[in-house]
């Protein structure tokens, strides 16, 4: 776990963008973690937390694109989710710890690929520099 | 219920001592249901101050039925002896009934204690009662004046309702005294609104101390 | 006639029948005596009585009731404010016997402004009373010649009582929600005990004509006295913020586009003004005016001229 | 069933990666607790029947590339050895764990964390008995469109009977149905035998009487006749512009709210005029109107349109030509196809007269003129059942179960078919998908509870009413006898919000407790 990028994906339109990702030939590096959720409205702040306490260096929770969300809103909840304890990770000065909402749709292999790893490292420097 | 919301993070670790081990308190009763200190809270507040940069020596959580009773309290006796610090996510009553259990201990609140109200909708809550010790609520229809009216005015409405709103917050607040006068215009009863109401005898507020309730029927 | 029940000049124009004229002054921010003097120089005998507002819009300023006594010094009569936003009932009652003892005799009864509006939106806000109970207590004052807890006004069981006689005002909002109850309110008030009122600055003549019909209907203008408010309109931009953002006041439609066709908005200004003081001499019950042109305190004299209201008369 | 878990995995002959080597993967699965025992499949999409022998008798968890799952290799699997949901799990490797990373150790090291930590979700996992709730057997249809048709022939034939209504009286008649449709055969035969069908009575909405809510459903007579009872009811609505929404459309009247308020419409706006000669001059007329307005006060680059429409109607030359004359484009089409398939909106179609494509991406509005929507007597029905109508919320074929579940009779479904936003081939597309999310759940058995169905733990529910606000399927209720809060298990669709924002973590996903998820993610 330790140093890894958690990636909370749904098992709908945003597991459907992952596979797009790597059948259109894009990899991730090792640290990158998947799992599946039924959707990410079922993120809440305990399981962003616990796994950062528990070492994560981040927590991507992948959803639908806006609007596209099976069960309404549940990406949107997790947004908001994600934006709380961002600012509680930055207020508190937790250094080298990130969380992100990333939202894709089936169709953007690339740049989903593109943004993880912008986040990643993004997360990764941010860290250091502190 | 009482309504109660998180202090900013920054406040709470200011508060906290270095070093030391923190106890974070939970309350499953008002502040939970407000999602404001229930053990979902709990959990996630020890996990920003285990990871902040500020460090601590040990912290641990735990959640219990009412802080405002201390047959509660009593259940966490050995954890808090654990501990250098409390933190106590309940509203002030909880944090306060805390301090008197443990007299060697700090006891410090997480939450902003903000007022009794109601539940409007999910995430939406109001304040409706000032607690002021009398209840005038049957000549106004079922609406706190003191409560509902920005001024608390007990003759309204005054000259800065408009469009059913209060000058105060035009976009947000309703007169308060614009829904008296209409729910008591529904219920026909517009004549409540012509008796001059007296002064409020405030002395039946908060103006002297704690008040205190003691019934000596069930004191035996 | 009705029985003078202070020894307010104002009151005993108004007893006469005289169509009376008040201004409103508002203190400085500073101690700063040249703009009071001014402000005093230009209202002196264009009008009967002028009001000292009272931490208006909740800034703080001058005291009213210091500025009272200054204002009092130099032959002006003035109309204390008092506000129940700033004092509970002990200071109201104190700050009274000292306005009185000083030589005040007029006193206009508000709730005041919210303390949000102002600079101190972090202050405490009171509201120990509010404006009704406000107007009760001095009417309990000065005719139970009773303090507010039941307590007569003398200082031992064996001395005299000498309350303090104040003639009492309030103001009276014809524009505000809920439109239907707005005399109803004015009732509430004349029963508390007001014997005269100052109404919101008027735009909308016809809710103005149709509410002193009410007013008239129902006997009221007998118990209190009413002067109708103006307030000289300036600028194409005041009206337009005055109907925008300032809560009760009613600002037709129409008026703003007789001020958009306009070329000298300030001349227009002082027309409709001219005219509305026309038809309020007109307009049965309305006993006089009251004139607010806060930081235009120059304008009044002139209106007061033209509208044929100059010289005042004298009460004795 | 013993509690000891199979790992069961393909070894991925085909990939170019090379094989997974099972002597390295075993080596290091060693280390792991929850997993027993490990077996390799030699190309497990190769006579899958013979390779599922050795594996009978644990709770299994399969990997393998997606093909395996089209293949049917898994139902195959929970078939011959008696799987039950809960005693499986899949997890698709090819996309997650070969192509995802480069070297062999670092796909080793990732297929066993994965294999661990999905093998603690099984081992918590409990196999599914739950009883279908019953329901009763006759289903109400309203709208004998495509889809109407469909889901009568597809439920009926069964134990299930099936009573269809129709606004167009006489009911059935050729020619009023499916409109735009382009395999006409296809509609006739779909009416030939529903019309012969002895399990569906057809309808004129002329002929109902009043709706009555009794419990588990409802009753509605004919003709005056007897009083029928229902346990499900079935909108297959007419086409209506609503559900467009999806892909940003607007209806006339938005489209002048916004430019009434001054809000900003910028990109491309697309109107689309796909109704024939019936389409009255006024509407044309609005749509010029409006292209014109819009053309004047944005930069917006504005489209219409057109199938066989003549825009140049007596008194409109004007117009259409001074839009013409301001940029607004004009295109007849042919075979319009408008798609949302995957994040991207867009527009095809031909050009009848030419014979060239044109392809609009993502357009920043479609405007689509029309009528639409619920029927009288559908919307009498949804009143009487207590649904809540949320016309344009109800993009998806399978959210159309939320309508149903808000009513709390379980075996109220809605099934939508005729979108404003489709051609003709569109519509048949999203109603088989609809007909199959219907069948999936709705049998003559009655409605199970999906796999990860929230139950709530009395003793820590606080009945703080949160998850009963803000279930999007309003599957959570209150239970004033226990003063808990209590899911309705055939509407609860297992997405996991209830759980997530319940503040005593009373709530739990069957199969998917936080506590398993979390030890699932740790041992990643």
């Amino acid at each position: 776990m330790a140093d890894s990028i958690l990636i909370m994906h749904c098992k709908e339109g945003a597991k459907r963008a992952l596979a797009r990702m790597t059948e259109e030939g894009y990899k991730l590096p090792a640290r990158f973690k998947t799992f599946e959720l039924p959707c990410t409205g079922s993120v809440n702040e305990v399981l962003l937390m616990e796994n950062l306490q528990n070492g994560a260096s981040g927590v991507i929770v992948l959803g639908c694109r806006k609007e596209n969300c099976k069960h309404m809103d549940g990406n949107l909840r997790a947004e908001r989710k994600v934006a709380r304890i961002k600012k509680m990770l930055s207020e508190a000065g937790v250094e080298g710890r990130f969380v992100e909402m990333v939202f894709a749709a089936p169709d953007e292999g690339k740049r989903l690929h593109d943004t993880l790893l912008r986040l990643a490292h993004a997360g990764h420097s941010e860290g250091k520099e502190k | 219920m009482i309504v109660a919301e998180q202090k900013p993070i920054t406040d709470i670790l200011d508060m906290l001592p270095e070093g030391k081990r923190i106890l974070v308190v939970g309350c499953d009763t008002c502040v939970t249901v407000c999602l404001a200190g229930g053990e979902k809270e709990v959990k996630v507040l020890s996990a920003a101050l285990r990871m902040a940069k500020k460090q601590f020596d040990e912290i641990s959580g735990v959640s219990i039925e009412r802080q405002c009773d201390g047959e509660f309290i009593d259940e966490i006796r050995e954890q808090v002896a654990a501990a250098d610090v409390v933190l106590s996510m309940a509203c002030g009553a909880g944090v306060q009934m805390m301090s008197d259990f443990f007299p060697d201990k700090p006891v410090l609140p997480a939450l902003n204690t903000l007022f009794m109200g109601s539940n409007e909708g999910a995430g939406y809550w109001m304040e409706r009662c000032l607690g002021c010790g009398d209840c005038v609520l049957d000549l106004t229809a079922g609406i706190c004046p003191r409560t509902r009216c920005s001024k608390g005015l007990m003759n309204g409405p005054c000259g800065g309702s408009e469009n059913g709103k209060c000058e105060v917050d035009p976009e947000n607040l309703d007169c308060g005294w614009n829904l008296i006068y209409q729910r008591l215009k529904s219920l026909n009863r517009l004549d409540a609104m012509m008796p001059i109401r007296p002064p409020q005898d405030w002395s039946k507020s908060h103006d002297g101390g704690p008040r205190k309730l003691i019934r000596e029927d069930v004191q035996l | 006639m009705s029985e003078i029940k202070s020894d307010s000049n104002l009151e005993k124009l108004l007893a006469k029948g005289e169509f009376v004229v008040t201004g409103e002054l508002g203190p400085p921010k500073s101690v700063d005596m040249s703009v009071l003097d001014g402000k005093i120089a230009a209202l002196s005998g264009a009008v009967d009585a002028v009001n000292i507002t009272d931490n208006q819009t909740a800034i703080v300023r001058i005291s009213s009731i210091g500025t009272a006594f200054y204002v009092m010094a130099r032959g002006l009569e003035p109309v204390v404010q008092m506000t129940c936003r700033d004092r509970n009932r002990l200071a109201i009652q104190a700050d009274l016997l000292g306005a009185y003892l000083n030589g005040a005799r007029n006193l206009l009864c508000l709730t005041g402004d919210h303390q949000s509006f102002g600079n101190h939106p972090q202050a405490k806000q009171v509201y120990d009373i509010d404006s009704m109970q406000l107007i009760y207590m001095v009417k309990q004052m000065r005719d139970e010649k009773t303090f507010q807890c039941g307590e007569e006004i003398r200082n031992n069981k064996k001395s005299d009582i000498h309350e303090p006689r104040f003639f009492i005002g309030a103001a009276a909002n014809p524009f505000a929600d809920p439109l239907e109850w707005r005399v109803s309110r004015l009732e509430k008030k004349a029963a508390a005990g007001v014997d005269f009122v100052q109404t919101q600055c008027v735009y909308d003549m016809d809710c103005f004509r149709r509410w002193m019909e009410d007013v008239v209907a129902r006997d009221l203008h007998k118990k209190v006295k009413i002067l109708a408010g103006i307030t000289p309109i300036r600028s194409l931009g005041m009206l337009r913020y005055m109907k925008s953002s300032v809560a009760g006041i009613t600002i037709p439609d129409s008026l703003i586009e007789r001020f958009e066709k306009t070329e000298d908005v300030k001349e227009e200004g002082r027309a409709f003004a001219l005219e509305q003081i026309e038809q309020f001499r007109q307009m049965e019950g309305v006993a006089g005016v009251h004139i607010m042109a806060i930081e235009a305190e120059k304008t009044v004299r002139g209106i007061v001229e033209d509208a044929g209201l100059l010289p005042r008369p004298q009460a004795a | 069933m013993s509690d000891s878990i199979v790992a069961v995995i393909c070894d991925h002959q085909c990939s170019s990666k090379g094989p997974l080597q099972a002597a390295n993967l075993t080596k290091r699965l060693a280390n792991t607790t929850t997993v027993d025992k490990l077996i390799v499949l030699d190309k497990a999409c190769q006579d899958p029947e013979k390779k599922l022998q050795r594996v009978a008798g644990k709770k299994i968890l399969f990997a393998g590339c997606p093909y395996l799952e089209e293949s049917g290799f898994y139902t195959l699997a929970a078939e011959k050895l008696g799987l039950k949901p809960g005693e499986m799990l899949v997890t698709d490797i090819k996309s997650s764990i070969l192509d995802l990373y480069d070297d062999a150790d670092v796909i080793e090291e990732n297929l066993i964390g994965r294999l661990e930590s999905l093998s603690r979700l099984l081992a918590d996992s409990v196999a599914l008995k739950d009883r279908p709730v019953k329901l009763k057997r006759s289903v109400l249809i309203f709208g004998s469109g495509y889809s109407g048709l469909k889901a009568a022939l597809e439920l009926s034939g069964g134990k299930l009977s099936v009573d269809l209504v129709e606004t167009e009286d006489p009911p059935l008649a050729p020619g009023c149905l499916a409109e735009g449709l382009r395999s006409p055969n296809l509609i006739e035969e779909l009416t030939e035998r529903v019309r012969t069908s002895e399990d569906v009575a057809v309808f004129p909405e002329t002929a109902m009487g009043p709706i009555r809510s009794v419990e588990q459903g409802f009753t509605v007579s004919f003709n005056g006749g007897e009083a029928r009872e229902y346990g499900s009811v079935i909108f297959a609505p007419e086409r209506t512009e609503a559900p467009a929404e999806e892909i940003g459309s607007w209806n006339l009247t938005q489209a002048y709210k916004r430019i009434h308020e001054h809000q900003p419409i910028k990109g491309r706006i697309v109107f689309v005029l796909d109704r024939r000669s019936e389409t009255p001059p006024e509407v044309i007329q609005d749509i010029l109107t409006a292209a014109k307005v819009i053309k004047e006060r944005t930069n917006a680059e504005v489209w219409i349109l057109l199938k066989q429409l003549r825009v140049a109607l007596p008194g409109l030359q004007e117009l259409y030509d001074l839009t013409r004359e301001m940029g607004v484009i004009f295109v007849k089409y042919r075979n319009l196809r408008l798609q949302n398939e995957f994040g991207d909106f867009n527009i095809t179609g031909e050009d009848p007269q030419t014979g060239a494509l044109f392809r609009i991406s993502n357009p920043d509005r479609v405007i689509i003129p029309g009528p639409g929507g619920l029927g009288a007597s559908a919307l009498k029905a949804a009143e009487t059942l207590g649904l809540r109508l949320l016309g344009e919320q109800y993009t998806q074929p399978y959210s159309l179960w939320r309508l149903a579940n808000e009513s709390n009779h379980p075996g109220v479904l809605v099934c939508g078919s005729a979108r404003g936003n489709m051609d003709g081939d569109g519509v048949a597309a999203d109603a088989a998908s609809m007909v199959q999310a219907l069948k999936a759940r709705m049998t003559p058995e009655g409605i199970t509870p999906v796999e990860h169905v929230a139950s709530v733990d009395a003793e820590k529910c606080v009945y703080c009413l949160t998850c009963v606000r803000l279930c999007p399927y309003h599957a959570m209720v209150k239970n004033i006898e226990d003063r808990v809060a209590q899911p309705i298990t055939t509407a609860c669709q297992g997405c996991g919000i209830c759980a997530a924002e319940c503040p005593a973590e009373a709530i739990t996903l069957r199969n998917l407790s936080q506590e398993s998820v979390l030890a699932a993610m740790q041992a990643l």
